[in-house]
């Protein structure tokens, strides 16, 4: 329906929280810095250009600017550039920059330039710091309620396996990990595992439990609740953490403290991510052996040790918790020498779609809004607000497809200038601009992420200049044609584009297509579904290129499968790409998959990283910010790597 | 003579220029135009026209129930000296039903059909007299022996879609003669059933009007009928009425030309095999009348004055009254009737 | 099924003095509202029907960038949108869409119910019997539930969208037409042209129909009234037509979010459906009344 | 014919109806496009995780065997288990019975309250200026789009005066009392009143119009009749028969609910979970959910006929 129907037709929350489930922790941790770095060099960076704002909203502009960037406009039409340019950007902006104070100071039009630059929209305040910012010591205070939302209709807050966010929306603050990652570093830091010793062939992990952690209902987290856990995890046949589990051979627990899991093989990410499982109650399942799709729904008891106790879930109206005052990570356990919950109780309401959630926001029915639209931030501006803007770990590209059954001439992006030519043909930083309001992290380069490991200059980077993809087209027989379409042979560079409905897909990939037109390559469009996009682009490849949201930065695996020669069906790139041999995609990954620590692996993915590059099997176009509304009456919150979601034991009232 | 007599009893219906017009979208409907006439107690009156003359809207602005756009706009209604026309619709309430009381034409929708017909007999006794339960049962059973259908006491539970429609007729009239009124308006009672069953109803009315001293108003276009029944009678023409005369001397010596032509075209006059009559031409439209007289378009006698005056309804020394330029004393030399 | 009597039975006749009635033009010039929905109908469908000559297609999907979210100007009545399209071009636009669903969709319940109601009617007994179940289970199907099922299910086009709703509201109309045809089929007229030997079919479409045309064609009006409400319900939803095409409901369902800071976005599509219905409903009353005899006045 | 007999035969000639629709709907659903196992593992799952989550939910079984299955089950009154909460669909469906019942029950007599007195003096005073009036509102209630007007109340009572909640039917956390309950109700409730309101209004007004042209009232009315007596006993008896019907016919979406404005004001309904299952395509779910609806309509003609039957003695029962 709106940006966000998928999410709600996955009848989860928050708009596809889940897709950033399966994080490998270590990689992280060094991403998530370089992420940082980034976002703050881009900042400074684009600081020159945001001084004049956007071509963006300008609800609030006097008219006759508006009327010198349509001038602008017809005057580049007339040059017959057409379409997008960064001359038209900038004609607009150099409207901008006649701003009145007065107007800026309302927040619009320079702010919504910016993206990650500015501070205030309206009554809404922009916060990006790392640490949360406690004014004063914050305190527990029982009678206080926080109230989230969700997109959501009918949980089951048993279920802590099967691909659902919710439950892991919920789960976070349910459940305590084996392991935890620390919110700003990402360093692997003890949760219920106090420590761990990994065997120098990596095929054995040992773990220690923590004496003072304890469920809800006062027995000792022991390490029978984490086999089992572990098991069902790895058995359960509607788990998507399947895989992660696969290869586990044996779990002995030799006392109630120590776990040991022995892997039939090596497998780097298993420590990180392995480790980052919830560990439930052994005894809320007896009865029904580890599958949890048979715990009765009279029993929706969950027994967690997390910092919020499960209270009830009223089916289509809400979910509630209740502080777990003795969570063994109180007081003293963070940083900043403060420990939660605050809040005596923490309330999920759940929404029929995101357009409901964000009037209830308005309506001040709820503290939380995400993931906030750009669309909707100036809305947001009417209450007061903390916007908490990050940089994301989604990616927006482009996926070729190098074998269409449709396409009589099946070679036609064989030609690796081809691909590096609509790289250059396309505006990256404009885009961003046009369609997330400069919420956004361009990419000129097809990076490996998370593995965003080398500074940007020393990678090959495709830089926007469409001279440059002409001459490329050029080079490979492209002529344009009377129409202004290129043109081979007779046969024209006309293909198919698909993308999904949903978060902004068709709105960018109409971007895209006007920046294609500019260097003469039409592009049909069609919008399609989750269902029918997923019949297309996985059994009928009817289609030339798949604008596709690449979801986090998963455990390699799972990239690979977008990247790696296409063998359905692990290996699965969307687009039959492949790439095999010494020092190829493929050979690199299987390295990478083998080795049984980060240290190692990390420079492989160096590699890795620049093979992408060369052989562009897609284009990274780049990475939308999360946005998180947060009523100002709420502090604390904390972006949570991990969830591209918040962990509410930190917020507390103002 | 007995007529002279009865003509000096007192009236209890005597009505004035009751004039009766519809305000339409498309003009004012001039539906009763100044209609004078009086009903002795126990006397009967035919209304006698063809259909569309007024005679309905007459019968019911009597009782105040024209429909709207319908308005009486003028004229009075003595009734049991009380004028009806001054009367709230409070106080005219109090008078339907007890006092006057009508039978209308078809008895297939004259019955509330989900209402048991007991309880629609009595239903007049019911509100203007608080009878018990008991009394009312008791009523209606008496009523519909009256009316002479069989079975009464069963019958009283039955519904209308249960009885003929010659039942329902006398169910009809058993309910408005419920509490003996003493004006029923009759308007075309037999219209709508067959002849046997129109027998069965003059019968009931006739039985009636011997065994009560209630007046009776008898609307009709069917001068037979109005023979079975009446003493006198008034006919009447777009509206007006066009000649007034106790029943013997309607038929004996019919005055207007239009009264002439109703009784010729009755069957059974002339000869056995003999074509009726029929009067040519259509009535005028009520919303634009013609400047002169309304019947001149039909007149077989009409003279070009017809066309330019209305003639008045002039009473003749017979006492007897006519709406004609041929029996009107203002003329000059009286024209001679060719008959 | 329940048989009421009384409907054979004829309607009372204490009415007025006859009079010649004004002609069906004046009649439904009289009623005001009809009329001012006509002319409001013929507006909106002529100003529609025409955008295209006056505006190229493209313009309703195209992104400007540098023209985003503007407000009203004399170039842009209504703004732009977050893409920098023109919201009014988008609403001409949309209107089309609107306008052909529900048009559409009420000329195929129309066309099915007509035939199936005829044949139904003229012939009675056994086809009579059996049209009539088929009308009363799809009567008792659930019909917006399985309309928002379809829709979610199957990404409906515009087309299959109008044939959605057409197919699943047609049986008003066959009941509608039965009645009349079986009123009609015993007429003298039609008799005589049976007389003649001429086929069924021509006797019931050639002679029949034109008869049983005056409640038609009410229905025919307020079902397309009934058809845009329920495209613009389900394209609000997000189950109908998808943008980048626009229609009445997903231009406001897309608009929502602004309603603080343009509300003209979302205020103006909601505004447009509800005077279409409004307009429609008012002409079908309208044409009722100056069919019915009945309500002659 | 007896009532018990009339609704037997009734029930028999509706048997059928009932089965075809789960046949139609079930190959529906499972012919479309999408895949529950897809929704529940999400897109990133890869080819084979989806198989493997297919295989467990039992959606590789032939679709024969799979509808043999599912309908077996049903008759014996198991609707089988969401796929998506693991729940019950039973208990899913019974605990937005209530919510459901709450907001369409509301509306139904609130509306109906309202539109019987006003239809009336619509057609009593027929062409006076309140019955235009009262003409007019009731077709901007039959011609308002419920969303746009739902909307609007939102943006207006919601969120500028901040007078009524906007979502859900009771304040999370706070103990659902009536109070909060009725705030919650108010407007989704009336919205779909006022629409309906304008529906029933329409019909009485109709009705009753018929129903004074009719002799047995002039008839009535000659009786001198005080007006109490004459409209109750001989104008609406007869004159609200046509809506009796409707009110039967309007049961399923008693029942069924009202899913868009379910969907905007958030009410914990069955609309809400019709529309969330259909998206999320919860085969489970939306089928039970389409039984339901269906058998809700069947009731509902029944009881139209019945409650017909019962106020008109001229009806016949074929």
């Amino acid at each position: 329906m709106r940006d966000y129907t998928l999410a709600s037709s996955l009848g989860v929350s928050g708009g596809g929280k889940s897709e950033e489930l399966m994080v490998d922790r270590s990689v992280w941790n060094l991403m998530r810095r370089r992420q940082y770095n980034a976002a703050r060099r881009l900042a400074e960076q684009r600081q020159l250009v945001d001084e004049c704002g956007p071509a963006g909203i300008d609800f609030l502009r006097p008219r006759q600017q508006r009327l010198i960037a349509r001038r602008e406009l017809l005057r580049r039409t007339a040059v017959g550039a057409g379409g997008v340019s960064l001359a038209a950007l900038f004609a607009a902006c150099g409207v901008d920059s006649n701003a009145s104070p007065s107007q800026s100071a309302t927040g619009t039009g320079t702010a919504t330039a910016t993206g990650g630059g500015f501070e205030s929209i309206g009554r809404a305040t922009f916060r990006r710091e790392q640490y949360p910012t406690y004014e004063g010591t914050p305190a527990f205070h029982a009678d206080a309620t926080l109230r989230l939302g969700a997109v959501i209709s009918d949980p089951s807050p048993l279920d802590m396996v099967s691909g659902l966010t919710y439950y892991y929306g919920t789960a976070v603050w349910m459940y305590d990990w084996l392991i935890d990652l620390d919110p700003v570093t990402l360093e692997v830091i003890p949760s219920v595992a106090e420590s761990w010793d990994i065997s120098p062939d990596g095929l054995t992990y040992t773990f220690h439990l923590r004496s003072d952690a304890f469920f809800w209902d006062g027995s000792p987290v022991t390490s029978e609740d984490v086999k089992f856990t572990m098991l069902a995890y790895r058995n359960e046949p509607l788990s998507t953490l399947k895989s992660v589990y696969e290869p586990i051979e044996s779990i002995d627990t030799p006392d109630g403290r120590t776990v040991v899991v022995h892997l039939s093989r090596r497998f780097a990410p298993f420590l990180a991510w392995g480790g980052q499982m919830f560990i439930g109650k052994k005894a809320a399942f007896v009865g029904f052996e580890g599958r949890m799709q048979d715990a009765p729904a009279s029993l929706t008891v969950p027994i967690g040790s997390g910092p919020w106790i499960f209270e009830e879930v009223v089916p289509g109206s809400h979910a509630r918790f209740s502080a777990n005052r003795n969570w063994f990570r109180g007081a003293g356990w963070d940083k900043t020498g403060a420990g939660g919950p605050y809040y005596g109780t923490l309330i999920q309401k759940f929404y029929a779609d995101y357009q409901s959630w964000l009037f209830s926001y308005l309506g001040g029915e709820v503290d939380d809004l995400y993931p906030v639209s750009v669309k909707d931030i100036e809305t947001i501006g009417q209450v007061d607000s903390w916007i908490y803007d990050t940089p994301s770990t989604v990616t927006e590209t482009m996926n070729f497809n190098f074998n269409n059954p449709d396409r009589p001439n099946k070679t036609l992006f064989d030609d690796v200038r081809v691909r590096q030519a609509l790289y250059h043909a396309v505006d990256v930083e404009g885009m961003g601009k046009a369609i997330w309001k400069g919420f956004w992290e361009p990419r000129t380069s097809n990076e490996v992420h998370p593995w965003m490991l080398k500074p940007y200059q020393d990678q090959i980077k495709y830089e926007y200049d469409p001279e440059k993809a002409r001459g490329l087209l050029a080079e490979v027989g492209w002529i344009a044609g009377a129409d202004g379409v290129l043109e081979r042979g007779g046969e024209k560079f006309t293909i198919l584009g698909v993308c999904p409905k949903t978060y902004l897909a068709p709105e960018y990939a109409q971007v895209v297509q006007q920046y294609f037109k500019e260097v003469g390559v039409s592009m049909d469009l069609q919008i399609l579904d989750s269902a029918p996009l997923r019949e297309i682009t996985r059994n009928k490849f009817t289609f030339d290129v798949y604008f596709r949201r690449h979801w986090g930065w998963g455990y390699p695996e799972n990239f690979r499968e977008v990247v790696s020669t296409h063998t359905p069906p692990t290996g699965l790139n969307y687009g039959r790409f492949s790439d095999t041999g010494p020092g190829s995609v493929d050979d690199l990954w299987n390295q990478i998959l083998s080795t049984s620590s980060n240290e190692e692996s990390v420079p492989l993915f160096y590699e890795l990283q620049d093979r992408q590059a060369e052989v562009l099997p897609s284009l990274f176009f780049g990475s939308p910010h999360d946005l998180v509304a947060v009523r100002k009456n709420v502090l604390g919150h904390q972006p949570n790597p991990m969830w591209q979601d918040w962990d509410p034991m930190w917020w507390y009232p103002a | 003579m007995p007529d002279t007599n009865d003509r000096k009893a007192a009236p209890v219906l005597e009505v004035t220029n009751l004039t009766t017009q519809f305000f339409t979208s498309t003009g004012v409907v001039h539906a009763v135009d100044a209609v004078s006439f009086s009903i002795p107690a126990g006397r009967a009156l035919g209304l006698v026209g063809e259909s569309g003359s007024g005679k309905t809207v007459t019968a019911l602005s009597l009782i105040d129930l024209v429909p709207p756009p319908g308005v009486r706009v003028a004229g009075s209604i003595r009734f049991a000296g009380r004028d009806l026309m001054t009367m709230t619709s409070e106080e005219m309430r109090k008078v339907q039903g007890t006092e006057i009381a009508i039978v209308l034409q078809n008895p297939l929708t004259s019955l509330n059909p989900v209402q048991r017909i007991g309880d629609q007999i009595v239903e007049i006794a019911k509100v203007h007299q608080g009878l018990s339960r008991a009394e009312l049962t008791e009523l209606a059973i008496k009523m519909l022996k009256m009316v002479h259908i069989s079975a009464p006491s069963l019958r009283v539970r039955a519904y209308p879609h249960e009885l003929s429609g010659g039942m329902r007729q006398r169910v009809a009239i058993a309910t408005a003669v419920s509490c003996e009124p003493a004006l029923l308006i009759a308007d075309e009672p037999t219209t709508a059933l067959d002849v046997t069953l129109q027998l069965q109803i003059i019968c009931v009315l006739q039985e009636l009007r011997a065994s009560s001293s209630m007046a009776l108003l008898l609307i009709t276009h069917d001068l037979g009928l109005a023979a079975e029944l009446c003493d006198e009678i008034a006919v009447m023409y777009a509206g007006q009425i066009v000649e007034k005369a106790p029943l013997k001397e309607i038929f004996g010596n019919p005055l207007h030309p239009y009264t002439q032509g109703l009784i010729r075209s009755l069957p059974g006059q002339g000869q056995p095999r003999e074509r009726l009559e029929t009067i040519a031409g259509q009535p005028p439209d009520l919303i634009s009348l013609p400047p002169g007289c309304r019947f001149a378009d039909r007149c077989p006698h009409a003279v070009e004055r017809c066309w330019e005056a209305r003639p008045a309804l002039v009473q003749l020394d017979s006492g007897r009254e006519v709406r004609c330029f041929l029996h009107d004393s203002a003329v000059d030399e009286p024209l001679a009737v060719s008959a | 099924m329940a048989v009421i009597e009384s409907r054979v039975a004829p309607i009372g006749t204490n009415s007025l003095p006859e009079r010649r009635f004004p002609s069906f033009r004046q009649r439904i010039l009289r009623n005001r509202p009809a009329s001012i929905g006509l002319i409001v109908l013929i507006l909106i469908g002529a100003i529609t029907a025409l955008t295209p000559l006056f505006i190229d297609a493209d313009r309703v999907t195209a992104i400007d960038l540098t023209s985003q979210q503007q407000r009203p100007s004399v170039e842009r009545p209504l703004g732009t949108d977050e893409l920098g399209r023109d919201v009014l071009v988008r609403l001409l636009y949309g209107g089309r869409i609107s306008l052909m669903v529900g048009v559409g969709a009420a000329s195929i319940a129309a066309t099915i119910g007509v035939f199936l109601g005829g044949v139904s009617g003229y012939f009675g007994g056994r086809v009579d019997a059996l049209l009539m179940r088929l009308t009363d289970m799809v009567l008792g199907l659930p019909y917006f539930f399985l309309l928002i099922l379809f829709a979610s299910l199957f990404r409906p086009s515009v087309l299959s969208l109008t044939l959605m709703i057409g197919m699943l509201r047609w049986t008003t109309m066959a009941r509608l037409v039965r009645g009349e045809f079986q009123g009609l089929r015993d007429r003298d007229f039609v008799l005589a042209a049976r007389a003649t030997g001429r086929s069924r079919f021509s006797i019931m479409f050639s002679e029949i129909l034109p008869n049983a045309m005056g409640p038609i064609i009410v229905q025919f009006t307020i079902g397309i009234a009934f058809a845009i409400l329920a495209e613009s319900s389900i394209s609000y939803l997000g189950l109908g037509i998808r943008p980048p095409t626009p229609s009445w409901g997903n231009m406001l369902s897309n608009a929502q979010g602004y309603l603080f800071l343009a509300p003209w976005l979302a205020i103006v599509p909601g505004l447009l459906i509800f005077i279409t219905v409004l307009s429609f409903n008012f002409l079908g009353d309208g044409l009722r009344d100056a069919l019915d005899p009945k309500l002659r006045r | 014919m007896s009532t018990a007999e009339y609704i037997a035969r009734r029930a028999l000639q509706l048997a059928p109806l009932l089965l075809l629709l789960t046949v139609i709907v079930f190959l529906m659903i499972h012919l479309a496009p999408g895949d529950p196992a897809q929704n529940l593992a999400g897109p990133r799952a890869t080819d084979a995780d989806i198989e493997r989550i297919r295989d467990a939910m039992g959606l590789n079984e032939p679709i024969i065997k799979q509808y043999g299955i599912w309908i077996g089950k049903m008759l014996t009154g198991d609707f089988g288990e969401s796929f998506i909460s693991h729940r019950p669909v039973s208990d899913m469906i019974v605990e937005r019975l209530w919510p459901t019942a709450l907001l369409m029950g509301t509306a139904n007599i609130v509306s109906l309250l309202i539109a019987i007195p006003l239809g009336l003096i619509a057609a009593v005073k027929q062409y006076s200026l309140s019955d235009t009036v009262l003409t007019t509102i009731t077709f901007v209630g039959i011609s308002i789009p419920s969303f746009w007007f739902g909307l609007l109340l939102m943006w207006l009572f919601g969120i500028q005066l901040q007078w009524l909640p906007l979502s859900g039917m009771a304040t999370p956390g706070e103990p659902a009392t009536a109070i909060s309950v009725l705030q919650h109700l108010i407007m989704p409730a009336g919205v779909i009143a006022f629409i309906y309101t304008a529906f029933w209004m329409r019909f009485v007004r109709s009705g009753v119009l018929e129903v004074l042209t009719q002799d047995y009232v002039l008839f009535a009315r000659s009786k001198g009749l005080p007006a109490k007596r004459l409209y109750v006993k001989h104008v609406l008896r007869t004159g609200l028969m046509p809506l009796v019907t409707l009110i039967g016919l309007s049961v399923p979406e008693l029942i069924t609910g009202s899913v868009v404005i379910e969907t905007v004001f958030s009410w914990p309904g069955l609309g809400l979970l019709t529309y969330s299952a259909a998206n999320s395509r919860d085969f489970t779910v939306v089928m039970a959910l389409v039984v339901l609806a269906s058998i809700a309509v069947v009731i509902g003609n029944l009881l139209a006929d019945l409650a017909y039957r019962w106020v008109d003695p001229r009806i016949r029962l074929t």
